[in-house]
Parts: structure tokens; C-alpha cells; sequence
């Protein structure tokens, strides 16, 4: 796949994080904040390294493509490797740049809490892990990748352990990650039982010989995937993932570990090619997760967790784009996606650090006055989420749902124009609530709708002393709003600099001309698009309404449709399904199966042979005279038995 | 020739020893005076022993001669032994009613 | 011969009932020796001369001997051999019964005996003395001390052991002492004897 | 030099017992420095330690002979291992007593590992039954699970010496292991069921577990960290050394059986673990699901498979060792082992909430950990036996483990504190000195694990 041979640079940029997660780790104590420097330089200089690894990362010798490092064997018939390919170069590039400025952001935000060079050599130790898994040039190193990412993503969710809430949350995604993790394993035991080899070269050259599992292969891979991006069903852990601190959401839970599930397709791209099966799967769950994630992100009231329900739908458009095998449109809107969203929950990051760790939009309003680097920031953004046309988000987008038409699945096109209009609904929600209007947060919370009030300072963050520099939680946010204008612009054109970026990655494909040519696309999606906003414009931004805005949004809040607001019960359904199935089980196995049945059985071998005992016992009289009776006896017996013989002869 | 044969048929001194050895497991089994238990099982050594010479005395082979000296011997031994747990038993217990030596007992 | 031999069954077994059935030891002992006598005569009958004399000689002179010491040494009373209740089953009469019809069944099944061709290996009369005679003690002690010398050699060895348990068993001092503790055990409580002894 | 292995243990615990009752110091020294030499001696010393003694000619020859060829050389120095860090942990009054009985515990169990005679084998069987029931009754809390813990073990052994002899009478010699020549006939059957029996239940598979909970639950930590490590491998030694290579068509005949006891052991362990509220049971239970693992690497009979368990057994035997030795420092400090009664403890001791998390991370499988590395190799290798179904079942316990894995050590190190816990002590430097070598092992098979597998395929 790559080209082999030796690559130090490839060990710079997956090493390093990982030195700066060891040094924050074994020195945190000394460090103190010097720990935020050791952390962004960690992630600074891979950033630097993966730039300056363009050059072999693009390189071509024949079909290869990319530069290919051999590690270690690891087992019989497990070689590790890296690989720096486009595909991943790109995800390298993510990790390392938006991670840097998220790690720059974090200084400033974990300003107070003690635990800064924890939280810097987790962050690390994800980047590092998340590079071990893009960088990995097979399956076994992927998985690795993918379960060190999930234990990142664990401590990280958990990171402020003493709240109960986040302590079930991290132990939630990790689970729900796990399954994923065996659902990867046994498309690799599957793989490697079929071809003999998981690495990705080997693999992908003889993707015929999994013959019949070619689809089961795709099946439980895109478990792994779903598992991981938060595709529906297995969607639930990732809006519980707000529990932890903001840079985390945004580092983690947006930009780059939840999009790993779209590396992964993107990265088995000839297994998908061959099974359309696989296609319809996963180009459906995509779609269905994009709707569906846009209609939760429509019920939410928490910032982070609308948010995170945007995010989930985004990254069902990636599915669905890599999923249809528009590979270089889903990993376009991987890439767009990666700055608005990053930008869109750093911007929120400075507004809840501003209200003290309020996150209910409710208890907001009239934040541009004092939040105006989020403000503009995140209308950026939220017009780049949008699919606004001139905004990074808008030629990615676009490319998905065109793709989806492309590649000849109609209803997923119409999946991908309605989502467009709701996104746009909701994220102008969010934004119109949150920074026009009055402040509501000195209101009372019933007021305004909120029932269950949370009262925050989870950290308890020491305001009164040392607050960061300003411009270390602001400077990232405006590079993260200027590159959600600028992003899509390598896009435009059939022979945009992106494309030519994969023309070698990913294959062309001979693709009947559509019905609706991609003009017409672009300009329903802008008629969707502009009808999303208007709506939200009329319900939450006319002066009208926002004079009114304690009061309609407590109406709101009242009416809101249970299905939204439990939702789609999935929770509960996987609760009845497995979690309580389990716990039976295990009760029942524990409490009464194996102390009564199976020492129950133990027991009775016992009482048998109690009872023989006591037979035996009633025998040993201790009485002289009887045990001369029965040797007597015994002996007469003898004597017959002879007699008899004698007799017979 | 004659008078090698058995001047009485082997079967009679059979039964007879049968009897006396009968008597002899009667004795120990039903009386609970081990003096009269062991006088009853010396009387079942007898009866074995009678039961030797005659049959030796009915084939005319002198090993069954043998046998009975060494049973006498043993007997005598066992005797001796017995007697002495007797007088043991006697000093350490005050009576000794076979029945009330049940240490055994499970 | 034959009457002789009736009337001395008949005398074996009346005896032989006496000792059981008698309520003192003492009575037992008489017809034990009784029941010894009849059986001493018996045996020359059968051609055994020695033996008959061993029998009166080690039966009726030693160990009955020993009976009647042993009774006059625990003074002979019935009452310490029958103080409990008597603990045997009620089986024991039926069980007696039962093995009485087996050894019955066994003497009849040996009368069915077809007559035993003899082996002729000794005569049965001649001079006293003469080793191939029948019964003689020449031909008993060349048995004896040639073909089954080790037999004999062991029943020696086990006279030493019933000798030397008697010893142990019946002896004054403490029998049986196994271990050093034990040892000291004994000699303090003999030195405390003795003191005892000297202050008194 | 296999002899110097098993009785230089042997005498040390003897002669500890020289010591003063209530000795603590040089009995911890004496016995760290004999369990050292013991890890170190099978490095240094060439051709496996080879020893041999004719030993019966007659009804079928066998000989004492020991060496540690093949994968006893990794039994051997995980044994060696843990009984180190369990004598460094070990910190009560009565560390002399356990000290000596550990050490004569890894004495009985290094003839067992390094034994190359069935009949040795058998005759190790039992004695390392020995010192463990001595400790249950010295130091757990019920009489009755010492003897539920002797009885049940020497039935396997009684199994095991019948079988024993059966093989030896049957073909000859009982000098085999380390070789391979299939034994057939029709007693073969029972032959295997004889030493399947035995080894079934020390491993223990389902349902001749009941022993192991309380077991492990009431033996001292150190006891638990060797037992539930090393003596839990026994069982699978013995499939590996004597089963696969002698019966491995008898094994195949009983091979469903085998099969579904595995998977309902994997699943079972792992649904009972996720009730439970003794954190050492936890681990226990935990301990029956990742054994059946292993029972179903071997009995699919895939090299790749086996493989796999070779590491799986070591890796398994460092993640229980440090995990009860840790489980034992909690006790200490909290005295109890209810998780209901602990909360937030990581704040209080983090190098201690560290370790802990190394380990049980290491217990659910994380990718990079030696649990990993095994899981993955042996299901690779058992679904390539063609064994789909019980490969896809084998998963489920994977994702129940991190679930019951994860609340055993949330709610110890996680969560709120619990307000009348007092301040404890974090991790001390002779704990740490237990512990470490056993998390740096995990580490170290984790990332590369072909290290291990080169010395046992040569």
C-alpha cells in the first residue's frame, strides 16, 4: 500500500505524544502548568513532522502510495507497520493541528484545576493512541489503536472522577466501545482465517478470497465503526460523553476519535467496492443516524449536548458519504467538520467557562456582548455546519448528498437534503438562544423551563485567582472560525487540489450521469438550508420573540414530544435488552445457581455417602460377642462353600 | 490291612467335631464372662484338632499330627494373651462384662 | 471300638455343654479338664500317642493351670462378668441356629465322602519307638524336627512374643513408653512415689 | 539443575521455619532472595536443566526427570515471578509461616512445571495441594472451604494418578512429555477423561468451579496471587503437555463437550462477575471466565490457537497476581472487600489507583497489555479451526469483562469519597517493588509477545 522503507519521521510523529503523556505522567507533581507546554509542544511537533512528511506521504512507486515503516512482528502472522498514506495523512493532520490548538485552548480552560498534568498526559496519550491508529498499516495495529483510543476517551470523560454522573458515562462509552473492539476482532479473525494476514496491503489484494464473508466482513467492521462514531443504535454513550470537560468534547468527541469509524471504511474502501451489500448498510445506517441525530439535536436544551448530537449527525453523513463509496466526499466532510465543530464546542467551552459552568441555553442569552470571539467565531461555524454557501461545510456537504444520488441511492440523497434543513433549524436554535436576547440566567430556572436545575462547579474552579490569559482560550477559536470559511476552498472544482490529493487512494469510478445534476443539488440544499434558518429566525430572533423569550421557551420545553426527549428510548431499550437481561443472569448464576444447584449436586454426593456411613456405623456394635457371630458365620459360609465343591467332584 | 482303616467312619469324628466346635461358638458368643469365652474358644481349637487326627489317622499321613502340635502351641499362646488382657481389663475397669468394653462402638 | 467311641462322644460333648453352660468359672474349668481327659483318650484311639499326651500334659497341666490362677486372682465372683444388660441382638439364637444347620450341612456333606483310599505311608501297628510306625513319637518327632523344623521354629518364636507381651501387658510398671517426654513423666511421678514413701 | 528448582524452595521454607514465630524481616529477605535465584537460575543455566532418574521399571517404566524445555520454561519463570512479588507483598505477623509455606508451595509446583514423567507430574499434582490447604486453614475464615478446596483438587488428583497409571501400563513408559506419539485404543477415552477431570477442575472449568470463589476469596493475598497465577495453569499445562500431544484424538472425540463447558465458563464467570459485590470474588469469577478461554484455544487444537494460550496463560498469570495483590493492599488499608463499602479512592492513594487500573485494564483485554495480545491470537486461531459460533460467543465475555472490570475498579478508585475514610497511605515502596515487575511483564508481552512464543518454539 505504501512504499516501504525506512521513515524516522513516521516515529516523530507517532512517538512524540506519547513521550509527552510518559513525561506529564511520571512528572505531573513537578510540572504543575508547565505541563500544558509539555502537552502542546508534544502535539506541536508531530503537527510540524506530519507536514513536513507531505512529501513521502504523497509519494507514488507504481500502485503504492505512501510510505510504509515495518515495526515489529508481533505475532506469527501479525506484522506491524506504519503507514502514512493520503487517507491517513489527512486524519494525521487533523489530529496534530485541531489537536494542537485544543491543547493551546485547554491551558486556559483546566487553568484551576489541580489535576492540569493529568489531564495534559491523557490528552497526549489520545493523540498518540489516535496516530496509532491511522498510522497502523494493519488490522491488529488498528484495533489496537481503536481500544487505546477508547481508553483515552475513558479517562477523559471520567477525568473529574468524583462525579458520579461522568464516572457512569466513561464506564458507558468504554463498554459500548468494547463491543466495537470484538466486532472489529472478529472481522479480523474472519480476514485472517480466509487470507492468512491482516495487513492491509495483503488484504485488499485479495479481497475475492473471503468469498461468501466478504459482507459479514464489511458487517462486523462497520460494528466496530458504528461503535466507535456513534452510528445508530450503538449512538447512546457519546451525548453522555459531555460529562467531560469541553476540550476533551471537542478533541475526542467531534473532531477526531468518533471519525475513526469513517477512516475505517474510507480505509477498506476495496472490501466496500466489491460488496454492495455493505454499501446499503452502511450508506442507510449513515443516513439514519444523520436524521436521526438532527431530530435529538432538535429536543436538546444542554449546549454540549446539542452539540453532540450535531456531531453525531455529521459523521452519519461521512458514513453515509464513504458508505456509498463517495469516499473523498465523506473524508472532504470529515475534514470540514473537524474545524467547525471543533470551533462550534470551543466557542461553547469559553461561554459555559464564562457562566461558570452553566450549560443550559436557557439559562443563557445575549452572549455576543460577552463572549464576542465565540460569538463571531461560532456564527462561523454554525453557518459552516449549515452548509452555507462560501462555508467550509457547504462544499463537503454538498459533495455527500450529490455523492449519494451519484452512486445511485436516491432515498439516502432525500435523507441528506431533509437532515440539511433541520441542522440548519437547530444549530441557528442554538445560536440564536445562546447569544441574542437577555441574559436569562439570573431568572429563575423554572422560568424558563428547566426542571432539574444542575448546579455545576463540578471542579469547583477557583475563579477569584489567577484567571489564564485570555487569548490562550480565544486565539484557537478564531483560527478554528477562520479555517470554517476557509477549509472547503481546496474542494472546489473536479480537479481541486483534493482530488488530486486521492486520485491514486481511491479509485474513479464509472458512474452513470444522475437525474438532478449537482447544480440542482446545491441549490435545494440552499432552499432547505435558508428554510432552516428562517424558521429558527422566526421562533427564537425576531425582537417579537425575544422579548418573549423566558416564556416561549418554558412553552417549549413543556411540549416537547416524549419521543424526542427520551431519545427514541434507546437507552431503554438496550436497557431491557441487556443490561438488566445481564444482571439477572448474573444474580441468578451467582445467588442461587451455584450455591444451590451446583453445591446443591456437591452436597448431596456428601449426603450419600453420610448415609452409607451411618449404615456402616449401625454395623460396629462394639460388642466383642457379635463380631465373633458374624466371622462365625462367615467362616460356616466358607465351609459350605467348600463342602459343596467337595460335594460336586 | 485292616487294621489301618478307621476303626469308627470318618464322618462320625466329623460330626462330632462339628459339635463340640458348635458348642465352643455358643459358648463365646452367648455367655459374657470372657473367662468362659476363652475356655469355650480353647474348646474349638480341640475340636479342630480332633478333627486333624482323625483325618490323619484316615490317611495314615502324620502332618495333620503336626498341625495340631502347632495349634496346641498357639493356643496356648492366645491363651496366655487372653488372660493376661483379662487381668488388664479386670484391674482398670472393676468388672469385665464383655458387653460394657464397647469402646469400639462407631 | 465302636461303642467305646460313642460313649466317649457322648462324654466329650456332656462335658463340653458344662463348660458353657456353668455359672462359675470354676465349674467350667472342671469340665474343661473333663472334657481334656476324654479327649486325651480319643486320641490314643486314633493312633496318636504323643499327642495325647501333650494334650494332658500342656492343656490340662499348663493352661488350665493358668484359668484357675487367673480366677482365684480376681477373686471368682460372677457378679463383676454380668453387671449390664446383656447387649447382644436378638439375632444371636437364630444366628446360632443358622450356623448350627451349616455345620451340620458341612459333616454331612464330608459323610457323603466317598471312602478315602489311604496313602499307606506309615503302619499303624508295631513297636513303640520305631520311627515307621504310625503315630509313634520317633515318626512325630522326624516329622517334626525334619520336614516342618521351620514351623516349629517359628511357633518358638511366637511362645517368645505371647511371652514377652504377656509381660508387658500384665506387669507392674507403666508398659508401654514411647516417647523421652513420657519417660521423664514416669520417672518424676516415681521419684514424688518415693519421696511420698519417705515422709510417710 | 531442574532439582535445585524444586528443592531449593522446599529446604528454604523448611529452614524458615528455624526462625522465630513472629519473624518478619528475614524470612521476607531470605525467601525474595530464594524466589529471585529461582527466576534467575532457568536463564543462565543451559540445556533446560536436565535431570533424570529411573525411578520404576515395572508395571511400566518412569523416571524422576525434570527440565524445562518448551512452555514449562514460561510457567517457570511466571511461578518464580510471582512467588517474588507475593513473598515481597507478603506483611503480616505470621510472615514467616507464609513465607515458608509460599516457598514450598513454588517447590511443589516447579516439579509439577519442570517435570518430564507423567507419574512425577501426578506425584507434584498432589503436593501442591498441600501448602495452599495448610494456608486456608491458618488464615481464611471457614474451615470448610480448606477441605472443599483438598477434596475437590485430590478427586482431580485421584482422576489424574488412575489415568496416570492406565497410560503408563497401556504404552510402556510414563517418560514422555516433551514428546509426541498419539496414543490410540480403546481405553484412550478415558484415559483422557481420566486427566480431563483433574485438570478440569483445578483450572476450574464449569460447573467443578464451586470451589474456586471461596478459595480465593479466604486465602491470604499472596497465596491467591500465586495460586490463582500459576496454580490455576496446572490444568492447562497438563492439556498442553499431555492431552494435545498423546490423546489429541481422544480430545477430539470429547471435543463438543469440551466446547460448550468452556463457553458456558467463559459466560458464566463473566455474568456472575458482573453481580458481585467481594471484590475478590469478582476476580475470581473473572479468573473462570478467562480460563475457559484457554480450555477452548486447546481443545480446537489450532497451533495458532495454542499460541495464543501460551500467552494468554502468562498473561493471565501476571494480571491475577498483581491484580489480588492489589486487592490485598486495598484490604489492608479499607479492611474490607466490598466494593458497596469503598468510593473515591484515587484521590486518596493515586499511585495505588494507578496500578489497580493497569491491571484490571490489563484483565479486560486492552490492546497493548499481554490480555490482548492472547485473547485475540487464541480466537484467531480457534475460529480458523473452524470453529464460527463458539469464536463469536467467545466475544461476548470479552464486553461483559469490561463491564464488570470497569465497576470493580469505578467504585473503588472512582466516584465520590466515601466521607469516613480516612486518609490512607498511597502505595509504599516494597508494595510497589511487588507489583511493578508483574505490570512491567503485562507491558512487556502486550507490545511483543513473539519474544515469548520464540523461546518456547525454538
Amino acid at each position: 500500500m505504501g512504499v516501504a522503507g525506512s521513515y524516522p519521521l513516521l516515529f516523530a510523529i507517532w512517538l512524540v505524544p506519547l513521550a509527552g503523556a510518559i513525561v506529564n505522567w511520571a512528572f505531573g507533581p513537578q510540572l504543575k502548568r508547565a505541563a500544558g507546554i509539555v502537552g502542546c509542544v508534544a502535539i506541536g511537533l508531530p503537527f510540524v513532522a506530519t507536514l513536513a512528511a507531505w512529501g513521502i506521504a504523497t509519494q507514488s512507486s507504481g500502485a503504492a502510495v505512501g510510505a510504509n515503516q515495518h515495526l515489529l512482528s508481533w505475532m506469527p502472522g501479525f506484522d506491524f507497520g506504519l503507514l502514512l498514506d493520503p487517507l491517513s495523512l489527512i486524519w494525521a493532520l487533523i489530529i496534530t493541528g485541531v489537536g494542537f490548538l485544543i491543547h493551546v485552548y485547554s491551558v486556559g480552560y483546566m487553568w484551576p484545576d489541580t489535576a492540569i498534568a493529568r489531564f495534559f498526559a491523557y490528552m497526549n496519550f489520545f493523540v498518540f493512541a489516535m496516530l496509532t491508529l491511522v498510522l497502523s498499516d494493519n488490522f491488529v495495529g488498528l484495533l489496537v489503536g481503536w481500544g487505546l483510543v477508547g481508553l483515552a476517551s475513558y479517562f477523559l470523560i471520567g477525568f473529574w472522577f468524583f462525579k458520579p454522573t461522568a464516572v457512569a458515562a466513561a464506564r458507558k462509552a468504554f463498554v459500548i466501545n468494547v463491543v466495537g473492539d470484538v466486532a472489529i476482532m472478529f472481522a479480523i479473525f474472519m480476514i485472517f482465517a480466509k487470507v492468512g494476514s491482516t495487513s492491509f496491503v495483503t488484504v485488499f489484494a485479495h479481497v475475492p478470497a473471503l468469498g461468501n464473508w466478504l459482507f459479514l466482513v464489511c458487517l462486523f467492521l462497520f460494528i466496530g465503526a458504528a461503535a466507535k462514531s456513534a452510528q445508530i443504535p450503538l449512538h447512546t454513550w457519546l451525548p453522555d460523553a459531555m460529562e467531560g470537560p469541553t476540550p476533551v468534547s471537542a478533541l475526542i468527541h467531534a473532531a477526531t476519535m468518533v471519525t475513526a469509524g469513517v477512516y475505517l471504511v474510507a480505509r477498506c474502501w476495496p472490501l466496500w467496492n466489491a460488496s454492495h451489500d455493505a454499501q446499503v448498510l452502511v450508506g442507510t445506517i449513515g443516513g439514519l443516524t444523520a436524521l436521526g441525530g438532527a431530530l435529538l439535536g432538535v429536543a436538546q436544551w444542554d449546549i454540549k449536548r446539542i452539540l453532540a448530537y450535531s456531531t453525531m449527525s455529521q459523521i452519519g453523513y461521512m458514513i453515509m458519504g464513504v458508505g456509498v463509496t463517495a469516499y473523498q466526499a465523506g473524508v472532504a466532510h470529515f475534514f470540514t467538520h473537524a474545524f467547525f465543530k471543533a470551533c462550534l464546542f470551543l466557542g461553547a467551552g469559553i461561554v459555559i467557562h464564562e457562566l461558570a459552568d452553566e450549560q443550559d441555553i436557557r439559562r443563557m442569552g445575549g452572549m455576543r456582548l460577552r463572549a464576542p470571539v465565540a460569538f463571531f467565531a461560532m456564527f462561523a461555524a454554525v453557518l459552516a455546519i449549515s452548509g452555507f454557501p462560501g462555508f467550509a461545510g457547504f462544499f463537503s456537504k454538498d459533495a455527500v448528498v450529490f455523492g449519494a444520488l451519484e452512486h445511485g441511492f436516491p432515498w439516502l440523497y432525500v435523507l441528506g437534503i431533509v437532515t440539511a434543513g433541520i441542522t440548519a433549524y437547530y444549530m441557528f436554535r442554538l445560536f440564536f438562544v445562546t447569544f441574542f436576547g437577555t441574559y436569562r440566567g439570573d431568572l429563575d430556572p423554572a422560568q424558563v423551563g428547566v426542571t432539574n436545575p444542575v448546579e455545576p462547579a463540578a471542579h469547583e474552579p477557583a475563579h477569584g485567582e489567577a484567571h489564564a490569559p485570555a487569548w490562550l482560550m480565544a486565539a484557537p477559536v478564531a483560527i478554528l472560525g477562520v479555517f470554517s470559511v476557509i477549509a472547503g476552498y481546496v474542494m472546489i472544482g473536479s480537479n481541486s487540489p483534493w482530488n488530486r490529493l486521492f486520485t491514486q487512494t481511491f479509485p474513479s469510478q464509472n458512474l452513470a450521469v444522475p437525474a438532478l445534476s449537482e447544480g440542482w443539488t446545491t441549490a435545494i440544499l440552499f432552499i432547505v438550508m435558508a428554510a432552516g434558518i428562517a424558521i429558527a429566525y422566526v421562533r427564537y430572533a425576531t425582537p417579537a420573540a425575544l422579548a418573549d423569550a423566558p416564556a416561549r421557551l418554558r412553552a417549549e420545553s413543556q411540549r416537547m414530544p416524549a419521543v424526542l426527549v427520551r431519545l427514541f428510548y434507546f437507552d431503554d431499550v438496550i436497557d431491557w435488552l441487556f443490561v438488566r437481561p445481564s444482571q439477572a443472569l448474573g444474580r441468578f448464576f451467582g445467588s442461587i445457581f451455584d450455591p444451590d444447584v451446583i453445591d446443591g449436586a456437591v452436597r448431596g454426593v456428601v449426603r450419600v455417602n453420610t448415609e452409607l456411613g451411618e449404615v456402616v456405623r449401625g454395623m460396629q456394635t462394639g460388642l466383642l460377642r457379635s463380631y465373633a457371630l458374624v466371622i462365625v458365620f462367615g467362616a460356616a459360609l466358607f465351609a459350605v462353600y467348600y463342602a459343596l465343591q467337595g460335594v460336586a467332584h | 490291612m485292616h487294621a489301618d482303616l478307621l476303626p469308627v467312619a470318618l464322618a462320625n469324628y466329623v460330626a462330632l467335631s462339628s459339635v463340640i466346635f458348635f458348642i465352643g461358638v455358643a459358648g463365646v458368643v452367648l455367655r459374657r464372662n470372657p473367662l468362659i469365652m476363652l475356655m469355650s474358644i480353647e474348646l474349638m481349637w480341640n475340636a479342630a484338632n480332633l478333627l486333624f487326627l482323625a483325618f490323619a489317622r484316615a490317611w495314615l499321613n502324620n502332618a495333620g499330627h503336626i498341625f495340631a502340635f502347632l495349634v496346641i502351641t498357639v493356643a496356648a499362646a492366645e491363651a496366655a494373651i487372653g488372660l493376661a488382657i483379662v487381668v488388664i481389663v479386670f484391674r482398670s475397669r472393676a468388672n469385665v462384662d464383655v458387653d460394657e468394653i464397647a469402646l469400639m462402638k462407631g | 471300638m465302636t461303642v467305646a467311641f460313642w460313649i466317649l462322644a457322648v462324654l466329650l460333648v456332656a462335658s463340653a455343654i458344662c463348660v458353657i453352660t456353668a455359672q462359675k468359672p470354676v465349674y467350667s474349668v472342671a469340665g474343661l479338664l473333663a472334657h481334656f481327659l476324654f479327649l486325651a483318650i480319643t486320641y490314643f484311639m486314633l493312633s496318636a500317642e504323643f499327642l495325647a499326651v501333650i494334650q494332658l500334659i500342656v492343656y490340662s497341666g499348663a493352661i488350665l493351670m493358668l484359668f484357675v490362677f487367673v480366677i482365684a486372682l480376681l477373686s471368682s465372683g460372677v457378679a463383676p462378668f454380668a453387671v449390664g444388660p446383656d447387649r447382644l441382638p436378638k439375632i444371636a439364637a437364630p444366628a446360632i441356629a443358622v450356623i448350627a444347620i451349616l455345620l451340620g450341612f458341612v459333616a454331612y456333606a464330608v459323610s457323603r465322602e466317598p471312602a478315602v483310599k489311604p496313602s499307606l505311608r506309615g503302619i499303624v501297628s508295631g513297636p513303640v519307638g520305631t520311627a515307621g510306625v504310625f503315630g509313634s513319637v520317633a515318626d512325630f518327632g522326624h516329622a517334626l524336627f525334619t520336614l516342618n523344623l521351620l514351623p516349629f521354629e517359628i511357633t518358638a518364636f511366637i511362645l517368645m512374643v505371647a511371652v514377652v507381651g504377656v509381660i508387658l501387658l500384665a506387669g507392674d510398671h507403666v508398659p508401654y513408653v514411647p516417647t523421652r517426654r513420657r519417660a521423664r513423666l514416669v520417672e518424676h511421678d516415681m521419684r514424688e512415689a518415693i519421696v511420698r514413701a519417705g515422709e510417710e | 539443575m531442574a532439582l535445585v528448582l524444586i528443592l531449593l524452595p522446599i529446604a528454604a521454607g523448611c529452614a524458615l521455619f528455624l526462625l522465630p514465630r513472629g519473624e518478619r524481616t528475614i524470612s521476607r529477605l531470605a525467601g525474595s532472595a530464594v524466589a529471585a535465584l529461582t527466576f534467575v537460575l532457568p536463564l543462565v543455566a543451559q540445556n533446560g536443566g536436565e535431570f533424570s532418574v529411573r525411578w520404576l521399571s515395572r508395571p511400566f517404566t518412569a523416571a524422576l526427570h525434570f527440565a524445562w524445555t518448551g512452555p514449562s520454561l514460561w510457567l517457570v519463570l511466571l511461578l518464580a515471578l510471582c512467588t517474588y512479588c507475593a513473598i515481597v507483598a507478603t506483611n503480616t505477623a505470621q510472615n514467616r509461616s507464609m513465607i515458608a509455606l509460599l516457598l514450598m508451595l513454588e517447590g511443589c509446583m516447579m516439579g509439577l512445571f519442570t517435570a518430564r514423567d507423567i507419574l512425577a507430574f501426578a506425584l507434584f499434582w498432589d503436593l501442591m495441594l498441600i501448602p495452599p490447604f495448610f494456608a486456608l486453614i491458618e488464615w481464611g475464615t471457614h474451615r470448610d472451604t480448606a477441605w472443599r478446596f483438598l477434596i475437590y483438587n485430590f478427586s482431580g488428583g485421584l482422576t489424574l494418578l488412575l489415568a496416570t497409571a492406565a497410560f503408563g501400563v497401556l504404552s510402556g513408559s510414563t517418560d514422555v512429555i516433551g514428546s509426541t506419539h498419539q496414543f490410540a485404543g480403546s481405553w484412550a477415552p478415558w484415559i483422557f477423561a481420566g486427566f480431563a477431570f483433574a485438570f478440569a477442575v483445578k483450572t476450574p472449568l464449569w460447573p467443578l468451579h464451586t470451589w474456586m470463589p471461596n478459595t480465593y476469596a479466604e486465602l491470604p493475598p499472596p497465596f491467591v496471587a500465586v495460586v490463582s497465577a500459576v496454580q490455576s495453569k496446572a490444568g492447562l499445562y497438563g492439556f498442553i503437555v499431555i492431552a494435545l500431544p498423546f490423546l489429541r484424538t481422544s480430545m477430539a472425540e470429547w471435543r463438543w463437550l469440551i466446547v460448550a463447558l468452556a463457553l458456558v465458563s467463559l459466560l458464566y464467570g463473566a455474568f456472575v462477575a458482573l453481580t458481585q459485590t467481594d471484590m475478590k470474588r469478582i476476580v475470581a469469577y473473572s479468573s473462570l471466565s478467562h480460563l475457559g478461554l484457554i480450555v477452548l484455544a486447546i481443545v480446537s487444537a489450532n497451533p495458532i490457537a495454542i499460541k495464543g494460550a501460551l500467552v494468554y496463560i502468562v498473561a493471565h498469570g501476571l494480571f491475577s497476581a498483581a491484580l489480588f495483590l492489589i486487592l490485598g493492599y486495598y484490604e489492608e488499608r479499607e479492611e474490607t472487600r466490598s466494593v458497596l463499602k469503598l468510593g473515591g479512592l484515587g484521590a486518596v492513594n493515586p499511585k495505588l489507583a494507578g496500578a489497580f487500573t493497569i491491571a484490571a485494564l490489563a484483565a479486560l483485554g486492552l490492546p497493548g497489555l499481554a490480555g490482548f495480545a492472547g485473547e485475540l491470537v487464541i480466537l484467531t486461531g480457534v475460529f480458523r479451526a473452524g470453529y464460527f459460533w463458539p469464536a463469536l460467543i467467545a466475544l461476548i465475555p470479552i464486553v461483559i469483562a469490561s463491564a464488570y472490570m470497569l465497576r470493580l475498579l469505578q467504585d473503588t478508585i472512582n466516584g465520590p469519597q466515601l466521607a469516613d475514610i480516612p486518609q490512607r497511605r498511597d502505595l509504599t515502596f516494597a508494595e510497589a517493588l511487588a507489583v511493578a515487575p508483574l505490570l512491567a511483564a503485562l507491558l512487556y508481552v502486550g507490545i511483543y509477545p513473539h519474544a515469548l512464543l520464540a523461546a518456547v518454539m525454538h
